[in-house]
């Protein structure tokens, strides 16, 4: 096919079910004579009604059930929400606390960023149709990314009792600290994920990504003294500084014309992106040294702000550095004095953002005089991306009109990969309305 | 693992001289989900140590979370996860159904509608206006429904999620061609097993352990809070007789006790009674619902001697 | 006929007794741990006193106590910094001798061949400290039917040999406890190593075996002395004090088959109602023996390794066959467990399942108790819910037999004691809270209630308040009276083992529970808590008081006073007799209440009783009628359907109903 | 002002005191102040105005009455959860009897007036403390009224 053939073409490029994302979800892409006139991600995901299922609840609860709307990354919800009651409730926890949530979130952030480099992302890049099949060719790799997402499990599952939905976190703390004696077993295990990510670093520099150039606003916590989990401020790019609980300022959620979707948007309309490559953008001064290191080796800082397919890069980094301060945090642990401080609820607005492995998850609770919550918004990480992948797709889109369809299916599909979309996370955007020429 | 690794006929069960798969093809897999949260697939990729090994042993023919290969059966091993919660999930697990030779449901929405299910005690509208500006584009069924009561099951692996423990005793029992080994037992079992106080006994924290089945390893025990029946109703789970000790002994409110049950697992029986007797979901209430969908029912089926009639009553505890 | 009754072992401790200090208890563990041994003690995690590894007398319990009821157990500070001043916890020694989870052994297949590996036990050798009678009892108990013959759980009885016992006894007792009861505490007298008594700043330390003399005369010498008599004194009496604190909660005479003969008893059904069959009792039960095999295999399906698991008769699939379960209802798995306990295991192994440890009662999430349910199903002694009558022997109108005044004894101003004999040697059959018709020629015979019973006659005592009553309390020595009787019925003592008693009295009301305080006294650990209530009109006027003090000092009744009025010099309390419990701690629905005085405050008494939740079934009192013949032909006494002479003068509340207290019956 | 949180302690410890709702506890606590006396403490004099009204917490006091030819006669004594002095609220505010410790005693004291403004003031308080008021006053009266019968004066049992 030529290009002046598929100039002239309309087609349609559709991909009935993306794979190696979490969730269900499709893609839509509409090219009439060159240029892509729409472009679009859906989700078929099942209404689940998360912010119903959570009014009348206690806090507590809501915890736990929050956790179910995502299975990769229940902590991320775990967390949003308990910051969220913690803020409204003036709730003060332990620093012991405070630094065995960011173990939690390390934990998460491992186990999150193995699966989807080794599991999910990397077959695209070297392709296979899985990382079982990559396995059949270099078994040490998928060895290697199995071993890391493993350490980050057994973290979840010493501090929360298991990797998915762990059940220790609670207002004012911890259900259950644990002793020093019973993180000693993860040392060994860290260590060797050390080695591990950083070779993952050098592995996935390595690799070729197509090129694409496109300078999206970028979004994501930053804190001066860390690397951003549950604490910091919102940053952007271009200028933003607003308190965690104070994301509906600069951003709010519209409905898609002429569907259902519900995307994020800042006030004045634009698309923004979140996630590791942003945070790395922002935030990189407050890397783990080993973190910042292994990056500067790579000196690809720019192409990760440029190119959305080096979230890979972004993601391996992030590893390492997650990786790094699990290891300081245990050695430098000491279990609370109270693994759960006292408190009372109070009717207020309960609203927090943390950073989930995908990028900032917003949590909103209207409370009421019993400490029940009323009312409540998830404004989980994908929903907020949703934009500003579908501006990626149009952009990148005419670059593969060329190539057959199976091989630019396959580019526009891990391109989304690349957002490491979790589609089951992303509870109340929805389009169900197909539409076709 | 080397020797393993070395195994390149693929297709091959492999030269363990195993009887019962000598020369056949590998069984094939699929794993394929509904309404849920993905956390039950993803224990599969969470099989750390045995996942190379296990796709030595299964054919993994089509797992979107994990591959782009895709099929659309037959299976020899269909897992489930999610509750049927949409009219296309009702479509399609009739015809997973036909491809599946064996269907194991798996996680507590398939086994038992999920969190989601809390809506079959409210209104399905009400609901859904509440989370969408425009519920009419929305295509949900009123109720959240196990896959049991839409088409047979041979095998159910419980919990929120599932335990990999008793996931890979399924898929080893499946390989050798036994029964698995999955007790029905309550959690506190475990609990006094691995030496766990009671935080009941010795905290009064209420603890759905004795009425929940067994599998989890008893972590919210072991986390010093109260189980909350993730696994769902153990046989002959005497669930009203708890809900009365609670009361009695607790001085909680029928309401308080109810919500105790209407959790992750709530639609099963008995606990979906329980909730039903104690005055149904305090969610369901404030959302203007209230009422109890009749089994099979649509929203016309709906039972009204709840809706609307109940008023809250005025609990003020909940520090916890 | 199966007995109950059980024997125990005669004291094998001989060698010297001696006193440890606090601070020597790391010795002792130390002097342990570098026998090569792990030590296993007391220790506080999450809310309870567990068994586990100790390093130091400092990873064990100081100052802390608990409380134990069913369904509830809760840690409390003690005011002192004792070690072991609490009672048996959520673990037992089980776990350590038989744990919860052991490999058997492993298999594989070859080809076609099969091979099978015995995974052989190396128990590490351990060492336990703290292990109450109960718990000593429960190791004889698992030896019986693991190490016992003809066949042997050899992994079982390695461990147990490999471990070295530090004893303690028991100085303090929770409502859950009743090893009194099944005669296996609280005292220990065998089948230690060494034995501890917890003394204010140390221990007395006994010897129990050669092992523990090698620790006494070695490693520990330095830290020993000779006890002292007061310190060997005091151990004993805070043991014994323990004995009586516990009571003796469940009578077991004839459990066996009383029990057995209950099988279709209703009450299984009810209790399958509360019961949640989650089988916490059996796991926590310090004997139940129940396991599980469970075979994990790889995944190649060839190599297996058989694990063994505790289980318990209360899951459905514990007792499944193909075609179902035997044991299918809830009611049949409760009814398995205590019937196996209390009965069938003395068919199997000569002793009964328990122990009396309390555990399965404390640690049911739904508080039911066993005793209870024991009680409830196989009631101890036929019990009528009404007192029963003794026939009188002497019965006709006039058939006076002639006593003889031997002691005279003032109680108060106006109030004398007569001690009389030679009477009919029926009276010696008499029964508590019967009464005598009394009759001095010349006044018109009296019924007076019997006040003691002696070796061979009774006693009255007698206000003065009528010219009868006043001869006779002018009686002297050598001087005889016309008794008839012993007439009316009795109090109903047997109701009252097992639980708790409250006597109400008031005045000259004390006479008729005289001789109830002392059978109570003599075999006193059959009852719950006894406590006396009497009020007297003035500080002169109180009845008995130097017997009252040796009540509360060595009965271990608690006695309280009080007077209707007072001068500035009597410090005790004055009010009425309800004031004195009507705040009181206690709670009423294990007691049963005997009350005697005037009606008027009979009647505040079961008021007040009744709001604490003592049922009118439970409350006694008596009444008095004029009565002249006292067998029920003269009609005086009649009081609506009774003849208070001949069908009482006991009653329960519920038997009178509503003539109790009612104007003109 | 003493400690609230001992004084809500001390008063939870008693009938009197204890399931009150909490804020009713804490206004209470803060009017209230926990004092020791030690035996032969003359809290009150029969007759005299009464200023303060107390719970007491631990000993036991007498309540006395001057009988003229027999001296003071001790009418009753009171114990832990008793309340003491409640002629201090209730007109015309004076002793009806002599109040003597008669061991050492602890007792949260409350002064008279001040709760009668707070009883006046927070119809709330009112609510929840007037009853207890009332059935410790009943509770008195029920029992004088036994004793004055003189129950055991004719009483010639022994036994039926």
């Amino acid at each position: 096919m030529t290009a002046a053939e598929s100039a002239a073409r309309e087609k349609v490029y559709e991909v009935d079910e993306l794979t190696r994302v979490e969730g269900e979800g499709s893609l839509v892409l509409q090219v009439r004579k060159g240029k892509v006139v729409e472009a679009r991600l859906k989700i078929f995901e099942a209404p689940r009604y998360f912010e119903q299922l959570v009014v009348e609840r206690t806090p507590d609860e809501v915890i736990d059930i929050v956790a179910r709307i995502c299975g990769i990354c229940p902590v991320a919800y775990q967390m949003s929400a308990v910051h969220a009651f913690e803020d409204c409730f003036g709730v003060k926890v332990d620093p012991e606390v405070r630094a065995l949530r960011r173990l939690l979130y390390c934990g998460e952030w491992i186990e999150s960023h193995a699966l989807h480099i080794y599991l999910l992302h990397l077959p695209d890049f070297l392709g296979y149709e899985s990382a079982i099949a990559l396995a059949q060719d270099d078994r040490p790799a998928v060895e290697r990314g199995l071993r890391m997402k493993k350490v980050g499990n057994e973290i979840l599952a010493i501090l929360g009792g298991r990797p998915i939905h762990p059940v220790s976190v609670r207002v004012g703390g911890f259900s259950r600290a644990p002793r020093r004696s019973e993180l000693e077993p993860l040392r060994a295990p860290l260590a060797q994920a050390l080695e591990d990510a950083k070779e993952t670093v050098r592995l996935v520099a390595g690799l070729a990504a197509p090129a694409f150039e496109r300078e999206p606003r970028m979004v994501a916590l930053h804190h001066p003294k860390e690397y951003p989990y549950n604490h910091g401020h919102i940053q952007s790019t271009d200028g933003l500084d607003l308190r965690p609980s104070d994301w509906d300022r600069a951003f709010r959620e519209v409905q898609v014309e002429g569907t259902m979707a519900l995307h994020a948007r800042t006030k004045d309309g634009g698309t923004y992106l979140l996630g590791p490559a942003s945070r790395i953008v922002l935030d990189a001064e407050q890397l783990h040294p080993v973190a910042r290191e292994a990056l500067a080796a790579t000196g690809m800082v720019d192409a990760i702000r440029t190119n959305i397919y080096w979230s890979i890069l972004a993601r391996a980094v992030e590893l390492i550095h997650a990786i790094a301060e699990a290891i300081d945090l245990i050695d430098s642990y000491r279990p609370p004095i109270e693994a759960r401080v006292a408190w009372g609820p109070r009717p207020g607005v309960a609203a927090w953002a943390t950073e989930a492995p995908r990028g900032l998850l917003f949590h909103r609770y209207e409370v009421d005089e019993r400490g029940r919550v009323a009312h409540a918004q998830i404004v989980p990480p994908t929903s907020q991306n949703q934009g500003a992948i579908e501006d990626d797709l149009r952009e990148f889109a005419p670059s593969v009109l060329d190539l057959p369809d199976d091989e630019a299916t396959l580019r526009l599909e891990q391109l989304i990969r690349s957002y490491d979309p979790c589609i089951s996370c992303a509870t109340h955007f929805l389009d169900v309305r197909i539409l076709r020429d | 693992m080397a020797a393993m690794a070395q195994k390149a006929d693929r297709g091959r069960p492999g030269e363990h001289g195993h009887a019962a798969r000598g020369g056949t093809p590998r069984p094939r897999v699929g794993v394929v989900k509904l309404a849920s949260c993905d956390g039950c697939q993803l224990t599969i990729l969470d099989l750390e140590d045995h996942l190379l090994e296990l796709s030595e042993h299964f054919e993994i023919v089509d797992f979107p979370e994990a591959s782009s290969a895709r099929s659309n059966g037959p299976y020899d091993v269909l897992f489930v996860e999610g509750s049927v919660s949409t009219p296309d999930h009702l479509r399609r697990i009739g015809e997973l159904r036909k491809q599946a030779r064996v269907l194991v449901t798996i996680g507590a929405c398939a086994t038992s509608g999920g969190i989601q299910a809390l809506r079959n005690w409210a209104d399905h509208d009400a609901y859904r206006a509440a989370v969408y500006p425009t519920p009419e584009y929305v295509e949900s069924l009123a109720r959240s429904t196990p896959i049991s009561e839409h088409v047979s099951v041979d095998f159910e692996l419980r919990g929120c999620p599932i335990s990999p423990e008793q996931l890979i005793e399924l898929l080893t029992a499946l390989v050798t061609g036994r029964r698995p080994q999955l007790r029905d037992e309550a959690v506190c079992m475990e609990c006094k097993r691995r030496g766990i106080v009671c935080v009941m006994s010795a905290q009064g924290i209420a603890c759905l352990g004795q009425v929940t089945q067994t599998g989890c390893g008893a972590i919210c025990p072991r986390m010093g809070r109260g189980c909350y029946g993730c696994f769902g109703p153990r046989e002959q789970a005497n669930a009203a007789g708890l809900a009365r000790w609670f009361q009695a002994s607790g001085e909680r409110s029928a309401e308080e006790v109810g919500q105790l049950f209407a959790g992750f697992t709530a639609y099963a029986e008995p606990f979906r009674s329980a909730i039903t007797d104690l005055g149904g979901t305090r969610g369901a209430r404030r959302s203007g619902g209230g009422g109890f969908i009749a089994a099979g029912g649509t929203g016309a089926g709906r039972a009204s001697y709840l809706a609307g009639t109940r008023r809250m009553e005025g609990i003020d505890d909940d520090g916890r | 006929m199966m007995t109950t009754e059980i024997t125990r072992p005669e004291r094998t401790t001989t060698a010297g007794r001696w006193y440890l200090d606090r601070a020597g208890l790391d010795d002792l563990v130390a002097a342990l741990a570098a026998d090569g041994r792990t030590v296993i003690g007391p220790t506080v995690a999450d809310g309870a006193i567990v068994y586990d590894e100790i390093r130091a007398s400092a990873d064990m319990p100081h100052g802390v106590g608990d409380v134990q009821v069913a369904g509830r157990y809760r840690l409390t500070k003690r005011d002192d910094a004792r070690v072991f001043g609490y009672v048996v916890g959520p673990t037992s020694w089980k776990r350590w001798v038989f744990p919860p989870t052991i490999e058997l052994n492993t298999g594989r297949r070859a080809g076609h061949r099969v091979e099978f590996a015995p995974i052989r036990p190396r128990p590490e050798r351990l060492a336990f400290i703290g292990v109450r009678a109960c718990e000593i009892a429960a190791f004889g108990v698992q030896d019986r039917v693991l190490d016992a013959g003809p066949f042997r759980d050899a992994d079982y009885a390695a461990r147990r040999a490999s471990a070295f016992i530090v004893a303690v006894q028991c100085t303090t007792a929770e409502t859950t406890c009743f090893c009194t009861s099944m005669g296996t505490g609280p005292e220990v007298e065998s089948g230690f190593d060494l034995a501890l008594t917890e003394l204010d700043e140390g221990f007395l330390l006994d010897v129990g075996s050669p092992a523990g003399q090698q620790l006494v005369e070695g490693p520990l010498a330095k830290a020993i002395r000779p006890a002292t008599p007061v310190e060997v004194y005091t151990a004993a009496a805070d043991v014994a004090a323990t004995r009586a604190r516990i009571g003796d909660p469940l009578p077991t005479a004839g459990l066996h088959d009383r029990l057995l003969a209950q099988l279709d008893n209703p009450r299984w059904a009810q209790i399958a109602e509360r019961c949640i069959t989650c089988g916490n009792c059996t796991l926590a039960c310090p004997t139940c023996f129940c396991t599980s095999v469970v075979q994990k295999t790889d995944m190649e399906g060839i190599g297996a390794t058989n694990e063994r698991s505790w289980d318990s008769c209360f899951s459905p699939g514990f007792a499944r066959v193909a075609g179902g379960s035997f044991r299918s209802r809830p009611r049949d798995r409760y009814r398995q467990w205590l019937t196996h306990k209390f009965g069938t295991w003395w068919d199997q192994f000569g002793t009964a399942g328990c122990v009396g440890c309390g555990r399965c009662i404390t640690w049911c999430p739904v508080g039911i108790d066993v005793r209870e349910e024991l009680m409830a199903i196989a009631p101890p002694i036929a019990l009528s819910p009404e007192p029963t009558r003794v026939e009188p022997v002497a019965a006709s109108f006039d058939d006076f037999v002639v006593a003889q005044v031997v002691a005279t004894r003032l109680e108060t101003a106006d109030t004398v004691t007569l001690t009389l004999s030679g009477a009919d040697p029926a009276f010696s059959k008499g029964s508590l809270g019967q009464f005598a018709m009394v009759s001095i020629p010349g006044f018109p015979p009296l019924p007076i209630s019997i006040s003691r019973f002696t070796v061979d006659g009774i006693e009255l005592t007698i206000r003065g308040a009528g010219p009868a009553t006043r001869a006779m309390c002018a009686l002297k020595v050598g001087d005889q009276l016309g008794l008839r009787g012993p007439l009316g019925n009795n109090w109903p003592i047997d109701r009252a083992v097992g639980r708790d008693l409250v006597i109400v009295t008031g005045g000259i009301g004390l006479a008729p529970l005289r001789p109830v305080i002392h059978a109570l006294a003599a075999d006193r650990r059959r009852f719950g808590d006894v406590r006396l209530y009497y009020g007297a009109r003035t500080p002169a006027d109180i009845l008995y008081r130097e017997e009252m003090e040796r009540w509360a000092s060595r009965g271990g009744i608690e006695v309280h006073l009080t007077v209707d009025r007072a001068g500035p010099e009597w410090e005790g309390r004055v009010g009425v007799v309800t004031q004195l419990f009507d705040q009181a701690q206690w709670e009423g629905a294990n007691a049963i209440a005997f009350v005697c005085g005037p009606e008027r405050m009979m009647q505040a008494t079961a008021n007040t009783l009744a709001g604490r939740g003592v049922t009118t079934s439970r409350i006694y009192v008596t009444l008095e009628r004029h009565m002249e013949c006292g067998i029920g032909l003269c009609g005086h006494c009649q009081m609506g359907r009774f003849f208070v002479c001949r069908d009482g003068p006991v009653f329960s509340l519920e038997q009178l109903g509503d003539t109790f207290g009612r104007e003109g019956i | 002002m003493g400690d609230t949180a001992a004084l809500v302690a001390a008063l939870n410890a008693t009938w009197f005191g204890s399931g009150l709702p909490p804020d009713a506890q804490t206004r209470l606590a803060d009017m209230g102040r926990l004092e020791t006396y030690p035996t032969g403490t003359e809290l009150l004099t029969e007759g005299e105005v009464c200023e303060e009204v107390g719970v007491v917490i631990a000993g036991r006091m007498a309540l006395r009455t001057l009988v003229p030819e027999r001296g003071m006669v001790t009418i009753l004594t009171i114990e832990p959860g008793d309340i003491w002095g409640w002629s201090a609220i209730v007109p015309p505010y004076r002793g009806t009897s002599t109040v003597v410790t008669i061991e050492p005693v602890t007792s949260v004291v409350f002064e008279g007036a001040a709760l009668r403004i707070a009883l006046r003031e927070d119809p709330h308080l009112a609510q929840v403390l007037y009853p207890r008021i009332l059935v410790a006053v009943s509770r008195r009266l029920a029992a004088s009224r036994l004793q004055l019968l003189d129950l055991f004066a004719r009483d010639a049992t022994g036994g039926s």
